[in-house]
């Protein structure tokens, strides 16, 4: 119980210096800065507990950033690549020649993509398996082949310049003693084990390190917050 | 005016519009032109192109220091006229002439040095090339044998696998499952889980899929719900159909409610906010945050954590991994997270195939040490060891 | 020992009041925490300092985007204070589209502090033009054939300032504020073939790949990230030409502080960690 | 053939790719841009399932007055409101429905970038809660997370000018460019093996969990 009350007591503590901060700068004058700042400070105040304002950003947020992608897809899939192609600049018409292939091009991921609307129906909600199949054959493709390109050879061959110094030699032993841990079909247990047992110390050696180096671009996203509530909108900093 | 600009930049690039002033008497002094032009089709392309390769001016960069563009120009007979192509800075040595109209026909080629004046030199020699269309990419050799060693050894694994019984390692995530919705239905809480912000064309999402199968048979068994926000419709639709399926084996299709499997938002941070709100006002017992997530994995498994669930993390993000293993109670790291649905399963073709990626494992151990041994010998310099290494590691920049 | 183990199970609110605290309190004072000048960015800031007053102008590219703008920024409002309240001359240009909005938000943002400051007399914006590498290139011969206006339509030569410039031999000094390896482009063509001076505005994760071009000279200097922004903050600050607010130094304040408290959690929690299980193991063998 | 149809798609559509990855002579050539091409299509027509989730679990909320319906009213006049705002800045600006000045250009501006930059800036409070509780030095491996992490942090800022941290700094740097890319590698390629066996599983129809 005494705890809570400290830390009522700091939240309000924080609201007080914004209070005199707002008494003490210029505010902005821009009504969409003061949107921007209101749903800052809502999104902040979750970190308290969940509460009204909370869940009124949260709700608006979704709902802005569904409206605002629909409409971004409405735009990059239906109008750029199937109406205007179809219907206004028709690529499928080349030197005044109908062409087939251009035009089963725009028709037939039009169709795919009607089977999607299958699913209200019991009948034939089989059907949309078909452009889910589709899209996962595609990826699974690019999955195996240029996936293999940009990690297995570039991992493998950076892993590969050697020389003679310690920096390498840790290198390689990283690699390996990391690529033993994932070992699956084997007991880890006798050299195994303690190999894999290598591996596993580096793989936490790389998370903290990547965790402390995080800290630093983490921190600067708050200070741009607080830049942009004690500058741009109570206008307190010069 | 900007399209102006534009244009006035365009027409800056093309020699024409530079004064050459030949008509005046002053001195002009021309640059060495570009020596041992050899024009030749561009390698691994659907035709088109033709590259065109020369050494530069003896008065580029020495000399008389004064040449700053090579000027290309193409002709569709050895005598005739010859038109501009194309332009590069001064030191490079090649142009891609990608506006070739008909392969298999003969184009003629002389290169010009430019002085900062845009003064051209003489023309250098002439040089013929076709251009042609190739039917393997001649630079992807490497990936292709590695890739058919490594499906030999799915293919041979998984018919070796057929009826047998295979050991596979334990991974400690997955023993959890169990537990985590045992313990859920216990404290009769729901189950959420989240699938991240992958889409359905991500690999790591069909592997969080699956999993999603069996985590749904638990609740279906514990008749627990399952509540799944979604970020792509597209695995929203597939998730229904997997969770569906799932209750149907536990013999409890009619328990399964398709509006607790959602879709969100597909923006990040809508996304991120969402789920937290989920978190706090559902109170899960057990969360499961398996796919693919950038920055909002910390995000989630901190306030998953602050509802007091039990976490079972999985991607295959290494950035996110480190938060992952220090805010959720357990963590599939990388491959583990795809080695799981085998491992679920317990399907001996399955296994088989997990058997298959550790040979193509040891493959690349093998490669890595042996690329340690020769380079070890190569830097005491012994010639042929030096040689050995450098080939090894050209296989694998090359492709 | 009661207490330890209370600390061991901290509610982390706590944590977020300690982490706020520590962000916001070097904005309302700034704390200035010592801060060592390094010799690349007193070497940043000595030539620039060596530009003559009304004279040669100094080139500042904003190669930068909004997502490492924090980092850099700092930087181009610095270099801004410096030389339009020491009547230094300053061309500013982007070879990134995006560069133009950052390089016109710095002016905004500057520009009121100096209101007798005047484009095309005590500096101009010449915009943004495509294609890197040739952009580099003209610059050498004339900076008309890349950018025959200023970014507001003004042909250069209505401009007082740019009557006698036309390439790198009138242009005292380059600095390329980037975040990416669009340096380098500055390092091959206006360094390597046209000997012009340039010094580098980097963030710090590119920073250690930087260095070798410090050894070779082909940088006059550098600014690392924020720390270096703050240094060059500090010199600016030490000679009194500007009082503004110095963005980078209070970020640096705000980073060192929240590093240090989350240092201080971890020691904290550990301490808490190990006294409580003392206290147990204590306990556990005085009942047997 | 409910399941034969969609089998055999995911194996032609697959391999399909993988041909175009070898050959560069047309049609291959083509192959690969066209059919990504089509799955923007096809996710485009997803959509409609996803306003449908939206909207049909929204209404129901508001229809029923569940418990915090009222906010479910919120969501749902954004969502609309957003979506009317954003055909009309495209027509109005010619299909480029962002473009400086347009009302989505707004909408954008001052919600959601403040709102996804917030969000993200929680990540300042939530790294710090999260080291307090994992970075306990009780088994060896913690502890090695806990000794990386405070070496790397300290190396980042210098809090002092001194040899000392002269030393962390650099010795931090070199942390993060050897060991920790290490281990980078060795996952990074386990999970490209993952990936490869993974879609070798799907093109050959062995994995179908997702076509349940």
């Amino acid at each position: 119980m005494k705890e809570r009350k400290g830390l009522i007591f700091g939240s309000v503590i924080l609201i007080v210096v914004f209070i005199i901060m707002f008494i003490k700068g210029e505010p902005s004058k821009n009504i969409m800065v003061w949107i921007a700042a209101i749903l800052t400070l809502s999104i902040y105040s979750f970190l308290y507990k969940d509460n009204v304002f909370y869940k009124f950003a949260e709700h608006l947020f979704v709902g802005v950033s569904v409206g605002y992608s629909v409409s971004v897809v409405w735009q990059n899939a239906f109008i750029r690549r199937v109406f205007d192609p179809l219907f206004i600049t028709r690529t499928y018409i080349v030197d005044g020649k109908f062409s087939l292939y251009l035009f089963l091009a725009i028709v037939i991921p039009t169709l795919l993509g009607m089977l999607m609307v299958s699913i209200f129906t019991k009948k034939h909600g089989w059907l949309i398996r078909i452009p889910i199949a589709f899209v996962v054959g595609s990826y699974a493709g690019m999955g195996i082949a240029p996936s293999f390109q940009a990690y297995i050879f570039e991992q493998t061959q950076s892993t590969l310049y050697v020389t003679l110094s310690i920096s390498s030699f840790i290198m390689i032993v990283g690699v390996i003693t990391t690529l033993v841990y994932f070992f699956f079909s084997k007991e880890h247990k006798g050299f195994l084990g303690k190999t894999a047992g290598v591996g596993i110390w580096f793989i936490m050696v790389a998370f903290g390190a990547s965790f402390g180096y995080t800290v630093m671009a983490r921190i600067s996203l708050l200070i741009g917050r607080m830049n942009f509530l004690l500058h741009d909108w109570l206008g307190v900093i010069k | 005016m900007n399209i102006l600009l534009v244009f006035l930049f365009l027409i800056q690039q093309t020699p024409d519009s530079l004064p050459v002033d030949t008509a005046q008497v002053t001195e002009i002094v021309r640059p060495a032109p570009p020596t041992n032009v050899i024009a030749k089709d561009t390698p691994n392309d659907a035709g088109g192109s033709i590259s065109v390769e020369w050494d530069i001016s003896a008065d580029d960069g020495k000399g008389l220091k004064n040449v700053n563009l090579y000027n290309v120009y193409k002709s569709k007979t050895e005598e005739g006229k010859f038109d501009y192509v194309g332009t590069v800075g001064a030191a490079r040595t090649s142009y891609d002439d990608q506006s070739v109209e008909k392969d298999n026909k003969g184009y003629y080629y002389i290169v010009k040095a430019q002085t900062k004046e845009g003064v051209e030199s003489e023309p250098s020699n002439i040089s013929s090339g076709k251009s042609q269309a190739q039917w393997f990419h001649h630079g992807r050799w490497a990936y292709l044998i590695l890739g058919v060693i490594f499906t030999l050894f799915f293919v041979l694994y998984i018919r070796m696998a057929k009826g047998k019984k295979l050991f596979i390692r334990k991974i400690a995530g997955l023993d959890a499952v169990e537990d985590a919705v045992g313990r859920s239905t216990e404290m009769g809480r729901p189950v959420l889980f989240v699938p991240g912000i992958g889409l359905l064309s991500d690999i790591a999402t069909i592997a969080a899929l699956t999993i999603l199968g069996k985590v749904a048979k638990k609740t279906a068994e514990y008749e627990t719900r399952v509540i799944m926000p979604n970020y792509d419709p597209l695995v929203m639709s597939a998730a229904q159909e997997v969770v569906k399926q799932s209750y149907t084996e536990a013999g409890r299709p009619d328990s399964f409610n398709e509006k607790d499997i959602f879709y969100l938002t597909q923006d990040q941070f809508g996304y991120a906010a969402g789920v937290d709100g989920i978190m706090l006002r559902e109170k899960p017992g057990a969360i499961f945050l398996q796919g693919i997530f950038y920055a909002e994995a910390l995000i989630l498994a901190e306030t998953g954590h602050s509802v007091g669930a039990i976490q079972i993390a999985g991607t295959d993000r290494v950035t996110q991994l480190p938060f992952f293993i220090s805010a959720c109670d357990y963590t599939l790291i990388g491959e583990e997270m795809f080695a799981a649905s085998s491992y679920l399963s317990r399907d001996p073709i399955m296994m088989g195939s997990i058997k298959g990626e550790d040979a193509s494992k040891l493959v690349l151990i093998i490669v890595i040490m042996v690329g340690t041994v020769l380079g070890i010998l190569g830097g005491l310099h012994l010639g042929l060891f030096e040689n050995w290494f450098s080939n090894l590691i050209n296989w694998f920049a090359r492709g | 020992m009661r207490f330890w183990e209370k600390v061991m199970k901290l509610d982390r609110r706590w944590i977020f009041l300690l982490i706020a605290l520590a962000v916001l309190i070097p904005f309302l004072k700034p704390l200035r925490l010592p801060l060592t000048v390094t010799k690349p960015a007193r070497d940043v800031f000595d030539a620039i300092e060596n530009i003559a007053p009304e004279g040669a102008p100094l080139l500042i590219a904003t190669d930068y985007a909004p997502s490492t703008a924090p980092e850099l920024d700092p930087m181009l409002y610095a270099m801004l204070r410096h030389c339009l309240s020491t009547k230094r001359r300053v061309m500013l240009l982007a070879l990134y589209p995006q560069g133009a909005g950052m390089a016109q938000a710095g002016l905004d943002f500057i520009l009121p502090e100096f209101p007798d400051a005047k484009s095309g007399v005590d500096y101009v914006f010449l915009g943004y033009q495509p294609g890197i590498q040739a952009i580099v290139m003209y610059l050498g011969e004339d900076v008309r054939l890349a950018f025959p206006t200023d970014a507001y339509g003004i042909p250069l030569d209505s401009l007082p300032m740019m009557k006698n410039i036309r390439n790198y031999d009138d242009i005292a000094l380059i600095v390329d504020l980037a975040g990416s390896s669009i340096t380098l482009t500055w390092v091959t063509y206006a360094v390597a073939r046209y000997g012009e001076h340039l010094a580098a505005g980097v963030t710090a994760v590119s920073a250690a790949q930087y260095y070798p071009y410090l050894d070779t000279g082909q940088f006059v200097g550098m600014l690392g990230g924020l720390k270096g922004a703050a240094e060059y903050e500090k010199l600016i600050q030490e000679k009194g030409y500007t009082k503004a607010r110095e963005i980078a130094t209070i970020g640096m304040d705000a980073q060192s502080i929240a590093h240090l408290v989350i240092l201080f959690l971890i020691i904290i929690g550990n301490v808490a960690f190990f006294a409580s299980k003392s206290h147990k193991k204590k306990r556990s063998t005085a009942g047997s | 053939m409910r399941r034969q149809i969609p089998l055999l798609l995911t194996f032609l559509t697959g391999v399909a790719i993988i041909i175009s990855f070898f050959i560069p002579h047309k049609p291959f050539n083509e192959v690969q841009d066209m059919l990504l091409d089509w799955t923007i299509i096809i996710a485009g027509f997803a959509m409609l399932l996803g306003i449908y989730s939206l909207l049909n679990k929204h209404i129901t909320h508001i229809k029923r007055k569940d418990a915090g319906w009222g906010y479910s009213i919120i969501l749902t006049s954004f969502f609309i409101g957003v979506f009317i705002v954003g055909i009309i800045s495209a027509v109005r600006y010619k299909g480029y429905s962002l473009s400086p000045g347009s009302s989505l250009y707004y909408v954008y501006d001052y919600m959601v970038i403040p709102l996804s930059a917030t969000m993200f800036s929680l990540l300042a409070f939530f790294i710090a809660s999260a080291a307090y509780r994992a970075f306990r030095a009780n088994k060896l491996n913690a502890t090695l997370l806990l000794v990386a992490a405070v070496i790397v942090m300290l190396g980042r800022v210098p809090v002092v000018e001194n040899a000392f941290f002269r030393f962390l700094t650099r010795f931090s740097d070199w942390f993060m460019f050897i060991p920790q890319m290490a281990a980078k590698r060795g996952i990074q390629i386990g999970v490209a093996l993952g990936m490869f066996a993974m879609s070798l599983r799907i093109i050959l129809g062995i994995e179908r969990t997702y076509l349940q």
